[in-house]
């Protein structure tokens, strides 16, 4: 049973580290938004296996939001504004592919280094899983810094929030619910003010290549 | 049941106050006017609970102790409730030049919540809670940002937004470890995330684990805090964000962050001994203090000046802590001094920008003869900011280096000395400049609104006495939470 | 009279000074300098009265409040001797300057407020009279910062002109250096800030202290006093202060405030840390005998009244700072009794230049408010138009040039006695110092005696030279007051020099190990250095002088029987003098400007314009020459540009990209994650 | 020490000296028109010049103010005083009592200064290139002396003139040492510019280039010119007798026995004539210097004191 289990968690979280390197590897934005879409399925599918194997309810409400929210909602909000907005592509980022692939790669080493205190007191048994989330959480703060997109900057964002989310997930069966819905409150706003910024760029840029917003200096 | 009603009192005016500023869409001057007093009753408040802490038992209100005043919140809070109390003003509103009612709705609305996020950020007791509150104010001040739309304001709320969301976010991952950490080892209990908690655990949980959280939540809140080289997006906020909002963001919500952080850096000293924690907190400060002060000698935006100088004092504070008890009683007096300090320069600086219609330097000068009233608070303000007596700031620098010296830094206190010196001459360079010599042609002389000074000029007279008498039970307050922060 | 007796005298000093602040509030400008002036002067006659009980013995007044800035140490008052001087000084400078003041400020009515000038008059000579009463920490340094502003403040009284500002900027830069400095050296005296903060605590402390730290607090306070002080290279700010600040204004600060520099000096590196290894006094000596040189060959040739008296001033703390590191080195050889009559000439010297420093820029103050002129090339003519002012200048100078009746020549003499037991009895090494020591101080002396023939000859003898020089006319009856009673004070400090001379080694008793007992350098009314070295009276020499000329006078009386008649000078019998003919300031320096070539390096450019026609006939000669500006080029210049440099590259770090920003973030974390995985 | 009978002698050797100075400066001058083989105007020649100029009219300078006529009577004043310091025919003198070596110096220097000024008021060119180079040199010159001076008082023990005097005498053989003699030439060089002796200034000529004293006192006529030329006479006997007493102070009378005070007057007649003919041997061999080149002349004379000075350690 707890064999399963864990095999489930690193199935879960290495799937959702596949999704992130999508984003490193194509450069179309569509591309990343199907990706960001399969990664915070894979999310809520694991937090309600979570939820079965931790035997705690409370984790199938938390999932379906999850899935309603990070899996639905979001996804359509962005493919309407790059449809609105992008030229489709991300033109040029500061690291080409090669390059972005292997950082990603010792990025990775480097959340086993760092995880390898969390593993060695985790007695849970989706401990497996912990240093893939930090791998996640360093990937898509890569993406961030790489992509001159604003839109992908955004979704690197939400992709760093569902690597946090995976890790609390796998460390500690998620936190407390109430906590849980903030983080979601939070989120959800975050998204929204960041749209609406994204349609300010674009009003008054009329791109939203994020290399215009250069004027402040010094 | 007295706990529970000064935190209404304390948190309730500023929902009333968003509220009322959504529902009343024309009569903004009713509006402003209920603003102010939700300020007053809030600051009321604020006193009421540093009287009651100051007796000695921290205040619990709220389910399961949700709301918790300790000293350190009590001080915190004060800040806060006059720093927004004071900015939130009907005329401090958006700059009197457009007369906007919508856009000033939009600024009640919005800054209500922010003051209201950061209230809740310190007296709510569970840490992930105070995270949230955190994330909340970010989102809140990022709206006010682009108030006037321009190419400058749009790039700046972009990079606030996007750098305090990301920075903020890393800030939760390390709560996330911390608390993996307490549940590895007692197991999942709903009050987990509380700090008394915290603090009666902490020197049972894993030194290591918790040294890696303090990572995350140092980069985290210190991206907030506006330490170097996290503080990209502090002077672009501040010199596209209208003056209150500035005056707001740069006075209490970097003091908010700091608080985050001793909070943690209390858990972890407990866990793991301060040894590691001093470490990362006295390189980021002096790199702060260095950034801070070599930025402002060739500043020519006297707004960016000001955010600079916001990035040395955090710098100052974060490397106080590492000084031992007297340090810490240093940086939070520090703390508080600068709090007013640059919210009241901040609120001045809006009110020469709207005369002189430029953030430049070079074309403001004469503001002694131009704006007798202001042109007098502003050179105070920034005079404070330089911490030359008989200003808080002064007293708070001395016991500071006094406290780096006797705690065994003499190199760090002497190369922040040495930092903070640079600064000074900067500053002082470009507010003599300001301050003397002819008024430009083109700009009015004569100061209006005089009783639009007279909450600034209060404030200034404080700032005099917490320099000069530094009164007792700001004295005895700091002093009892320097016991209960430092082992 | 016992010491608490003095307290309600300590209170009316502070209470004057108050009065004065509160010219602040007052209805008129007129009431505000009159409030200025009474306050001053009442506050400073209280002070002077206190500082003379102290001084004869009553013991030293101690007040204590606790409870102000309890978390800091609270406030704590005490004066002892070596501040009693110090507090005599101001309370003798500031009587006449305040009397001299009202009259002087009458000028500024319309264009500054005096008000503000109220508030920081008092404030200024308040935070001074505490410096010197000051007995902790917190005190000293509040005290020190606030005299630091107010005295800013009052130098960029006239802030409509650039320089002013520019100048008050330097000043208030390199103040504030200092102070850094200081805070250092406090805290250092102050170990591991277990002890109280009180001088008495810190003095038991830093016996223990290691050599290590002594010594960076010994040159942590050379630079912070050195800068109040005025001594190279931390001077720039002196010349660049002093012309800028309105004249009563800068009498105070070159008489008075520049000494608070000394007394800050001896307080730490004498009374608290109770002297040092032999090096310090070598330091100090060099240190001062390069202060009194640059000071005064950049006085020689200075042509602005103010600023040659700025740097005149530089050269005179040089030459206290000489002597007090003549003392230190003294002590560390063990001879006290030498050591004790080094720091007396050097305190002596203090009081003697307060007196003539003070004259002399009253004076320059008198000149400026009647011809508006400073360039002493465009003065002349002044004696006799402007006759008190030429009267009290020409006993100023005559005193710091040290000219024997007047106090100069007195604090000079004793300077020299000062040096001779340390030549003939200590190692060859310090005896060949202290012989460049004697002859440095020797030429300070002449070139000092050239500055102020000049100075004093060009500005108010022979033609007017401009015509606003020509329709001066002389100050106000304030004005006047304030001058001839500091020009009076000069002959009567050389007069009374034994009296001070004894209040002087009374305070420097039991100070960091100069001997308890001793006599007071005099035996009867003659002036007498220990083994009876050299003896000199300053009566007797005055008295003899006095009547061989008077003897010389009558003597001609009664033999000449001759007329007197008026006539042109001689110009060579063809053509009548004009002032254009007359020698100028620069050509007077000119041969020393020409021996010390190599230290002024100047930079001359002379252009001839001829008329259109011929290349013979020329219209006009224009002649403009530069010193080279050793210390701004050598070492304030590197300085800054390091600086900038240094700013413009954390600029840059400020780059306008989002993605670097975020980099920078991605940066930190990765390298904190490095730390705790190295942990 | 204050007894009448010592101040008496010492008011009485003042007014000799007095009365020698013109006679030494005409000795002088009838000297050097000897060694030119010119028959010389007579030794008493400047008795009768002072006599004419006491008697005659004076003009005065329409711009002079009182410095102008106060300016004699302090140079005439400080000269004397010098005068009664310095031990022409015996010492000690009660007024050493009160003033020492550096008081002589300061009081000359107190003359100059006046002097100077004098120069400047009258507002003429020469008055001013007189008194700027007068000024000068005196700024110079003052290390020098202080070197001697020191040198002198390391060897004796005090700077009082008296205490040398009388050391020397008790301890003939330090008049020999190697630093004793390089300070009297440092002293001797020092007297040259100070005095306006040839080498420095030449006191014979009134062209405008090479006159520094002369220059200074152009505008002095009768009276005031007298008193100013006497005053110059008088200081070159003060340095002649500084020179020649405290170097080579044999025959000085230490106490008022009249056989002592006539034995003193005869050696000190006899030291002023043999420096009145180096002098004035000095004068005729050597020609002006010019002016920038008078600095090395006494930077000569400085480093002359130093090594006076370092000899005494030596000798300790």
């Amino acid at each position: 049973m707890q064999a399963v289990f864990s095999q489930v968690a690193v199935m879960g979280s290495s799937g959702m580290l596949l999704c992130g390197l999508i984003l490193l590897w194509r450069r179309g934005v569509a591309a990343y938004i199907t990706a960001f879409m399969w990664q915070s399925g894979v999310l809520a599918a694991l937090t309600a296996a979570v939820g079965y194997f931790g035997n705690d309810p409370q984790l199938y409400v938390v999932a379906a939001l999850l899935f309603a929210i990070k899996a639905v909602a979001i996804p359509r909000l962005l493919r309407r504004v790059a449809q609105r907005f992008t030229a489709g592509r991300e033109s040029a980022p500061y690291v080409n592919t090669a390059t972005s692939l292997v950082v990603s790669g010792m990025l990775v080493l480097l959340a086993y280094a760092a995880a390898r205190p969390l593993e060695a007191i985790a007695d849970v048994p989706t401990r497996a899983g912990m240093p893939l989330a930090m791998g996640l959480l360093f990937i898509s703060l890569f993406i961030i810094v790489s992509r001159k997109l604003a839109i992908t900057q955004v979704i690197g964002f939400l992709m760093l929030e569902n690597a946090i989310a995976l890790l609390a997930v796998l460390a500690t069966y998620g936190v407390p619910l109430i906590v849980e819905l903030g983080v979601f409150l939070d989120a959800l706003m975050g998204f929204l003010v960041m749209q609406i910024f994204l349609y300010d760029i674009h009003d008054t840029f009329s791109t939203t290549d994020v290399d215009v917003l250069k004027r402040l200096k010094h | 049941m007295k706990a529970t009603l000064l935190f209404t009192g304390l948190l309730a005016p500023w929902v009333f106050s968003a509220a009322l500023a959504a529902a009343l869409r024309e009569s903004t001057r009713l509006a402003a006017r209920l603003t102010a007093a939700a300020g007053a009753v809030s600051f009321g408040a604020a006193a009421a609970i540093w009287i009651v802490v100051l007796g000695g038992e921290a205040l619990l209100a709220g389910p399961g102790a949700l709301f918790r005043a300790d000293a350190l919140s009590a001080l915190v809070a004060g800040c806060i409730a006059a720093v927004s109390g004071m900015a939130m003003l009907p005329w401090q509103g958006v700059e009197k030049g457009q007369a906007d009612a919508d856009r000033s709705r939009v600024f009640r609305i919005f800054g209500s919540l922010f003051t209201l996020s950061m209230l809740v950020a310190v007296t709510i007791n569970n840490v992930a809670l105070m995270w949230v509150a955190i994330e909340a104010t970010t989102i809140a001040s990022a709206i006010l940002i682009p108030l006037h739309r321009s190419k400058a304001s749009v790039e700046a709320s972009w990079k606030y937004i996007l750098i305090g969301s990301v920075g903020i976010a890393l800030a939760f991952a390390g709560t996330v470890l911390a608390y993996f950490d307490f549940v590895s080892l007692l197991g999942r209990r709903h009050d987990a995330l509380n700090w008394t908690l915290l603090m009666e655990v902490a020197p049972a949980l894993h030194p290591d684990v918790l040294r890696l959280a303090f990572v995350f939540l140092l980069v985290g809140y210190g991206t907030k805090a506006g330490l170097a080289p996290m503080h990209t997006w502090l002077p672009d906020a501040h010199s596209e964000a209208p003056a209150p909002l500035s005056a707001m963001m740069s006075g209490v919500l970097l003091a908010v962050a700091q608080y985050a952080i001793i909070r943690w850096k209390a858990v972890v000293d407990a866990a793991g001994g301060p040894a590691f924690t001093n470490q990362l907190l006295m390189a980021l400060g002096l790199l702060s203090i260095a950034i801070g002060a070599l930025s402002l000698v060739r500043q020519q935006n006297y707004k960016r000046l000001l955010a600079y100088s916001s990035v040395e004092h955090s710098g100052l504070i974060c490397l106080g802590l590492t000084f031992g008890p007297a340090g810490v009683f240093a940086s939070l007096l520090h703390l508080l001094n600068h709090a007013l300090a640059k919210s009241t320069s901040f609120l001045l600086a809006g009110r020469v920008l709207a005369r002189y219609q430029s953030a430049d330097v070079d074309r403001v000068t004469g503001l002694v003869r131009t704006m007798p009233g202001s042109g007098p608070l502003f050179a105070a303000g920034v005079l404070a900011l330089m911490g030359l007596p008989p200003f808080g700031l002064f007293l708070s620098e001395f016991l500071l280096f006094r406290a780096g010296f006797t705690s065994g830094h003499p190199v760090a206190t002497s190369a922040a000395l040495l930092l903070a010196g640079i600064g000074f001459v900067g500053l002082a360079g470009h507010l003599a400049r300001m301050l003397h010599g002819p008024a430009p042609d083109g700009v009015a002389s004569g100061e209006r609104g005089w009783w639009m000074l007279a909450p600034l000029a209060v404030s200034v007279i404080v700032m005099a006495a917490l320099g000069l008498l530094l009164p007792d039970t700001v004295a005895r307050l700091i002093g009892r939470i320097a016991e209960t922060i430092t082992i | 009279m016992n010491a608490n007796a003095l307290v309600p005298l300590f209170w009316a000093m502070c209470g004057g000074f108050v009065l004065a602040c509160g010219g602040a509030l007052s209805p008129s400008p007129r009431v505000a300098r009159g409030m200025t002036a009474i306050g001053s002067a009442a506050g400073a006659a209280a002070g002077l009265w206190l500082a003379i009980l102290v001084l004869a013995g009553a013991g030293s007044v101690s007040i204590d409040i606790p409870s102000v800035l309890a978390a800091a140490g609270g406030l704590s008052f005490r004066l002892d001797r070596l501040g009693a001087i110090f507090l005599a000084v101001i309370g003798g400078v500031t009587i006449p300057v305040a009397i001299y003041g009202f009259g002087y400020t009458g000028g500024y009515d319309g264009r500054y407020s005096m008000r503000w000038m109220a508030l920081q008059s008092g404030a200024f000579l308040l935070s001074m009279s505490l410096v010197v009463s000051a007995a902790n920490v917190l005190t000293f340094l509040l005290a020190w910062e606030l005299m630091a502003l107010s005295s800013w403040f009052l130098v960029i009284t006239e802030h409509d002109r650039p320089e002013t500002v520019r100048g008050g900027l330097w000043y208030l830069s390199m103040t504030h250096m200092g102070v850094l400095a200081l805070l250092a050296a406090f805290f250092l005296l102050g170990g591991d800030g277990t002890g109280a903060w009180t001088f008495d605590a810190l003095r038991d402390g830093a016996a223990g202290a290691p050599p290590g730290t002594r010594d960076a607090i010994f040159l942590l306070a050379l630079v912070g006093f050195g800068s109040k002080a005025g001594v190279v290279p931390l001077h720039v700010w002196l010349p660049r202060a002093h012309p800028a600040a309105p004249s009563h204004v800068s009498a105070l600060m070159s008489a008075v405030m520049v000494k608070l520099g000394v007394y800050g000096l001896l307080r730490m590196v004498l009374d608290l840390l109770g002297g040092g290894p032999a090096w310090w006094g070598v330091v100090l000596v060099t240190v001062g005998a390069a202060t009194a040189l640059t000071g005064v060959l950049y006085a020689l040739v200075d042509d602005d009244l103010k600023r040659l008296l700025a740097y005149s001033t530089v050269e005179n703390v040089g030459l206290i700072v000489l002597g007090a590191g003549a003392g230190f080195l003294f002590l560390s050889l063990g001879q006290s009794t030498a050591a004790a009559l080094a720091f007396a000439a050097a305190l002596l010297h203090v009081v003697n230049h307060a007196a003539f420093k003070g004259v002399l820029f009253l004076g320059a103050g008198s000149v400026l408010h009647a011809t508006g002129v400073r360039d002493i090339n465009r003065l002349g003519g002044l004696v006799k138009r402007t006759p008190w002012t030429a009267a009290t200048f020409f006993v100023g100078s005559l005193s710091i040039a040290a000219l024997p009746p007047f106090n100069g020549f007195v604090s000079e003499w004793l300077l020299f006695q000062s040096f001779l037991p340390g030549v003939a009895s200590s190692r060859a090494s310090i005896a060949v110092l202290l012989t460049l020591g004697v002859g440095a101080l020797a030429l300070t002396g002449g070139l000092a005696a050239a500055t102020f023939v000049k100075a004093f000859g060009i500005s108010f003898l022979a033609m007017p030279r401009s015509p606003e020089a020509g329709n001066a006319h002389e100050a106000g009856r304030a004005m006047r007051a304030g001058m001839a009673v500091l020009a009076i004070a000069c002959p009567v400090l050389a007069l009374a020099t034994v009296p001070v001379l004894s209040a002087i080694s009374g305070a420097l008793r039991g100070l960091g190990g100069l001997p308890v007992s001793g006599t007071g350098f005099h035996a009867g009314a003659t002036l007498e250095t220990p083994q009876a070295l050299a003896r000199m009276s300053p009566v007797a020499i005055m008295a003899v002088l006095v009547s061989a000329g008077t003897g010389a006078w009558l003597a001609m009386r009664l033999v000449s029987r001759g007329r007197r008649r008026i006539d042109d000078t001689w110009g060579c019998g063809r053509i009548g003098q004009t002032p254009r003919m007359e020698y100028t300031s620069t050509a007077f320096a000119e041969p020393l400007r020409r021996i010390f070539g190599e230290l002024y390096r100047p930079t001359d450019d002379l252009t001839v314009t001829e008329q259109p026609g011929s290349p013979y006939h020329i219209r006009a000669i224009t002649y403009r020459t530069q010193l080279h500006p050793w210390f701004e080029r050598g070492v304030y210049g590197p300085l800054m540009q390091a600086t900038t440099t240094l700013a413009s590259r954390v600029r840059a770090l400020q780059s306008g990209s989002i993605n670097a920003y975020l980099a920078y973030i991605v940066l930190v974390l990765v390298v904190l994650l490095g730390m705790v995985i190295g942990f | 020490m204050f007894d009448m009978a010592g101040v008496a002698v010492e008011i009485g050797q003042a007014l000799l000296a007095l009365a020698m100075a013109p006679a030494l400066v005409g000795f002088i001058r009838w000297m050097k028109a000897r060694m030119q083989n010119r028959r010389g105007a007579p030794i008493w020649q400047p008795y009768s010049e002072l006599r004419k100029l006491f008697r005659k009219d004076m003009v005065v300078s329409r711009h002079a103010s009182w410095v102008f006529h106060l300016a004699p009577f302090v140079i005439f004043g400080s000269t004397i005083v010098v005068s009664l310091l310095v031990p022409v025919l015996v010492t000690p003198l009660p007024f050493n009592a009160v003033a020492d070596l550096f008081a002589v110096v300061y009081l000359l220097l107190l003359g100059t200064a006046f002097l100077a000024l004098a120069g400047l008021d009258t507002g003429s060119a020469f008055g001013g290139m007189g008194s700027s180079r007068e000024m000068t040199i005196a700024a110079i010159s003052e290390p020098a002396i202080a070197l001697a001076i020191l040198s002198l008082a390391l060897a004796a023990g005090s700077t009082n003139l008296g205490e040398i005097a009388a050391r020397t005498i008790a301890r003939p053989s330090s008049a020999l040492s190697p630093g004793h003699v390089m300070a009297f030439v440092a002293l001797f060089i020092v007297m040259l510019a100070e005095t306006g002796r040839l080498p420095v200034d030449n006191p014979a000529t009134h062209l405008e280039l090479t006159m520094i004293h002369e220059a200074m006192i152009l505008e002095y006529s009768g009276p005031y010119l007298a008193l100013v030329e006497w005053a110059s006479w008088l200081k070159l006997l003060v340095f002649a007798t500084l020179a020649g007493n405290l170097f080579v102070p044999w025959g000085l009378a230490t106490s008022l026995a009249p056989a002592a005070l006539a034995v003193a007057f005869a050696t000190t007649l006899a030291k002023l004539v043999a420096v009145a003919v180096g002098v004035a041997v000095l004068e005729t061999r050597v020609a002006k210097l010019r002016l920038f080149r008078v600095p090395e002349l006494l930077a000569v004379s400085f480093v002359l004191g130093l090594l006076a000075v370092a000899s005494s350690f030596s000798v300790r």
